[in-house]
């Protein structure tokens, strides 16, 4: 716990989740460079998506958006946003990483806003974006999100971005693509997952330093425990100087 | 069709297919000439109260030098497709423009941060919005562009986003299938940047095309800005680079750089710190005001804009970041 | 009468009915030689279209088909099947022009099969292609055919492409787009068009050398007379000169 | 949904977008190389039942070699998407590959008259059918590359085409209008014929596309051929010229003049002559049997097949006829 920050435990983690092969459709920041990471690590053959056409870019550096010139450079094809989506909705798409202001216990995202009044909202925030297709699309969906009390919240103010919807098979009947939804959760106490069939979050691992009593007492709902929680494992010499070398030189994402 | 459910926004355009021919029907498709200044095109194009579109990804081939001149020319009241809108939506806030939005993504810039003054404008009760998400604009303009009133998506499904949307959810007759149905999207006027165009509009893009084709047909006007103005015969060279045909085109304007400070893929790369600048300007209301008179008030045109902010030899230090060029000037 | 055909009057009235600045969908053949002529005559500005993606070509001959090299030579835009139908069902496309094996008093066209079973029909075409969307979508639909009995039916055995329907607002009543549908049947021996309410084919334009009695004689179903019937006019020197010289030099379409 | 009105057809495909789904959750997305013989990519993909669809327009840009090889190698009962199938239609009805077809434009090979053999087959009541128009076929390949279970138009109301099709008509509940829902179409398997590819299948197209980018995004296994390899490079150097994406892709087969003897742009023209024997030959059916032995059964491959009609040489004819160098070859 010396040698690496909570970012690079973050990244690294999420890294390990993609396996080679697989497609995943990515924003800025930590999920590409999670991506970028796997690529370099194991998933040489992993396919990195942009929502605004980018196809398997060979990324120069970080993107600042999902559209950038990076986003397709040196890429294998340079489409459009339905392009992207609709492969998505077709089933093409393994992973996607997103984020949002609050994360309830069936892993619904807020992105909207904070407050009652849809047209005159106490914080607006930018809405869903691609977030909500995404998630609705793609099979597995993961967040990278620090782990706080105001982020996991027993009941988010606004669901931008379909989670388990109320648990259960509610999201089965609500027409969602069937057999896609939360996947993964990391933070940087500990990884969740979501029991199979009331789909609550539970802890199945914790990061090192940490016990779940860390991630309950900084979580604002019950979180539950899997069968089995392992602790997390760090990253590796090998996983930390790909990181630091080659994905982030200029350590725009892990920080300085 | 039995709707099961409906979101509870208002619908801010109509989505009659038949409403749209009749309009289309008039349009003139004859190849004509139709270049003209920036300010004559959007004097004559964009009109208070329209509903306005605007192509690229917020900062990427995004006509930023049509925004500054619709706020330069204090256009009022008109509605909005917030598309993944940043720069554009920052631009556009700041000279309260629109009073009526379609919100897919807003006032952010991505990685880059919030827009103070999108914010304080979305936050203030004078903007009327209905919830979508990316994928849902883009296909509410892929219906337009086929002419039907809607098509179906398996999106936005379940959640608050569908709630203050105004979508409805109807069940497959084929499969039983619960599926979002999103309307169709006109705008009144739209504009579309792009790297090369002929006097007629026919023009080329470069790169990712992210809902600008859909948007194209989409819409009932349309004016193309472009890098740079090329010739009938170099665009009948080779027909198949063509992805918006000349009959779908209003204006063609030449404006080179149109897309600063945004990113102009295989041009140049967005300026970074002046796009900070503008966060930075934000956060103060009286100093943000002065930001504006300076950069787009007494601004002529954009080309005075890009003067301002180093000219020539700033866009090609951008030029040489977006070819990767230099590596230190990559390194800011 | 003497110093033209058949051919060459049915694609010289055709042409006419292209204005300046239209668009217009066409097949092989006759159309794209009335096309071609308009263009040649008082249309340079004729914007034509193929249902395979040529917009707007220079052809350089006649094309063999409306997806080969010649109908996107030198266009302004090579695109696809879905863009141009689109762009008729937008209402972007002013005239089309089809034809059928059979048709009947309200322009209805068949190009499926004679006989009554579907599964075994007696005769087998090639069905609507994009004859039915064509008709469905684009403003007027013409038809350039021969005069027969055997074409011009009661009842045709099969309706692939849209005319008025039953007549009167049956059409409009269907969902097809409103206001769109035949407008001018282009024959021999004369020009009919279709009466304003009952939508039933009445005779506008007698050809030189041709009768009333001549049409109706030809004709399956009982014609309307327009209240007034005008002498077609025939090609001029100048239009059959541009049409043998230019357009159809090999004389493929206006024959030999 | 209400169901206002419903075609008779039976529909010969399963519109499920969540069954496609689990078939592409486990396609692989490797980009590994895909590059074998025609032959194998026929044995391996193409099986008797599946259902087939062909890209291009019928004698343009068109898999011939692969419809050859369909044939040569005896498929039986399969489902086929007659999307104006003209020349392909000719050969693998000379096969008696299919039983069952979607039928928007079949029989015919436009201007150059009807042919016989698929006449006579369609009329033989061997062969199960369900109407459709090009657009409807476009449509509902757009669907199933959108991953939806249908898309609306507004083509087909009204007909006997709509009568003998497997749509449904809708009241919108936008508009009130009527429309016609185009339910999607998976093909098992397609063939799409393309200039350039790498050996992952990232491909490209010059000209028009017809329905070909949807086709490619609907099928469930996807067979390239394509008139040269390039390198991945190449590929990469110029993104924005890939309309199909490797992980589509099943096979890529290196085939020149895959398209022979029908027509490839901006490669070489129809064999204008070859044609009019194929449609001679089928007038006598037994004369048509030899014709078939010495074109395709005895033929090891496409290759073969071009030797026999002059090899080279006649492509050089083709090529130039199709450049529009010496006018006296177009003049045939």
């Amino acid at each position: 716990m010396t040698n690496y920050n909570v970012m690079e435990m973050m990244i690294t983690v999420a890294a390990r989740e993609l396996e080679d092969g697989a497609t995943v459709g990515v924003g800025t920041g930590a999920p590409c460079a999670a991506a970028m990471l796997a690529q370099k690590t194991g998933s040489p053959n992993l396919v990195i998506m942009f929502e605004a056409g980018g196809v398997s870019p060979l990324l120069p550096e970080m993107p600042i958006s999902v559209g950038d010139s990076r986003t397709f450079y040196k890429a294998v094809m340079a489409s459009g946003m339905c392009d992207i989506m609709e492969t998505c909705c077709r089933g093409f798409v393994d992973y996607t990483f997103l984020g949002g202001a609050q994360i309830d216990m069936y892993g619904n995202l807020n992105s909207t806003r904070i407050g009652p009044d849809h047209q005159r909202p106490k914080v607006r925030f930018p809405g869903s974006g691609g977030a909500n297709d995404f998630a609705s699309f793609c099979w597995r969906m993961m967040v990278i999100t620090p782990q706080d009390k105001r982020r996991f919240v027993e009941k988010v103010d606004f669901i931008t971005t379909p989670g388990w919807l109320e648990g259960g098979d509610s999201r089965a009947k609500s027409g969602l693509p069937l057999g896609a939804g939360p996947y993964k959760i990391i933070t940087n106490m500990g990884v969740m997952d979501f029991e199979p069939e009331t789909k609550r979050m539970r802890v199945v691992s914790i990061n090192p330093g940490y016990s779940f009593k860390d991630i309950q007492d900084n979580c604002g709902f019950e979180l539950l425990k899997a069968p089995k929680m392992a602790e997390t494992k760090p990253p590796t010499d090998k996983e930390l100087s790909i990181l630091r070398n080659e994905v982030d030189p200029y350590r725009y994402i892990i920080g300085r | 069709m039995d709707v099961i459910e409906e979101g509870i926004g208002r619908l801010l355009t109509d989505p009659d297919p038949d409403n749209a021919r009749e309009f289309f029907r008039k349009k003139s498709r004859k190849m004509v000439d139709k270049v003209m200044s920036l300010k004559d095109a959007i004097a004559r194009f964009v009109h208070d109260g329209d509903y306005l579109a605007i192509g690229g990804f917020g900062a990427i081939r995004t006509p930023i030098a049509a925004c500054h001149e619709i706020v330069r020319q204090g256009r009022k009241n008109m509605g909005f497709a917030g598309h993944t809108s940043t720069h554009d939506f920052e631009v556009l806030s700041a000279g309260e423009v629109f009073n009526r939005v379609d919100i897919a993504y807003i006032i952010g810039l991505e990685a880059r941060g919030l827009s103070p003054c999108a914010r304080r404008y979305m936050e203030s009760g004078k903007v009327e919005i209905t919830e979508w998400t990316n994928y849902s604009l883009a296909a509410r303009l892929k219906a337009a562009a086929m002419g039907v009133p809607f098509v179906p998506t398996r999106n936005v499904l379940g959640t608050d986003t569908f709630h203050y949307s105004a979508g409805k959810v109807v069940k497959c007759p084929f499969t039983g299938k619960r599926l979002m149905l999103q309307p169709a999207l006109y705008p009144d006027v739209s504009v579309i940047h792009v790297h090369e165009a002929d006097i007629y509009g026919n023009s080329r893009i470069k790169g990712i095309t992210i809902s600008d084709l859909d948007l194209a047909r989409a819409t009932k006007r349309l004016i193309i800005t472009t890098e740079r103005l090329i010739s009938n015969d170099e665009i009948r060279r080779d027909p198949s680079l063509t992805s918006i045909p000349f009959y779908l085109v209003d204006a063609v304007c030449e404006v080179r750089y149109g897309a600063y400070p945004g990113n102009m893929p295989y041009e140049y790369f967005s300026d970074e710190e002046h796009l900070q600048e503008w966060l930075k300007a934000e956060r103060d209301p009286d100093a943000f005001k002065e930001f504006l008179k300076l950069n787009i008030y007494d601004c002529k045109d954009h080309a005075e804009y890009i003067e301002l902010h180093g000219g020539i030899k700033r866009m090609n230090e951008l030029r040489a970041k977006e070819f990767l060029i230099h590596k230190e000037v990559n390194n800011d």
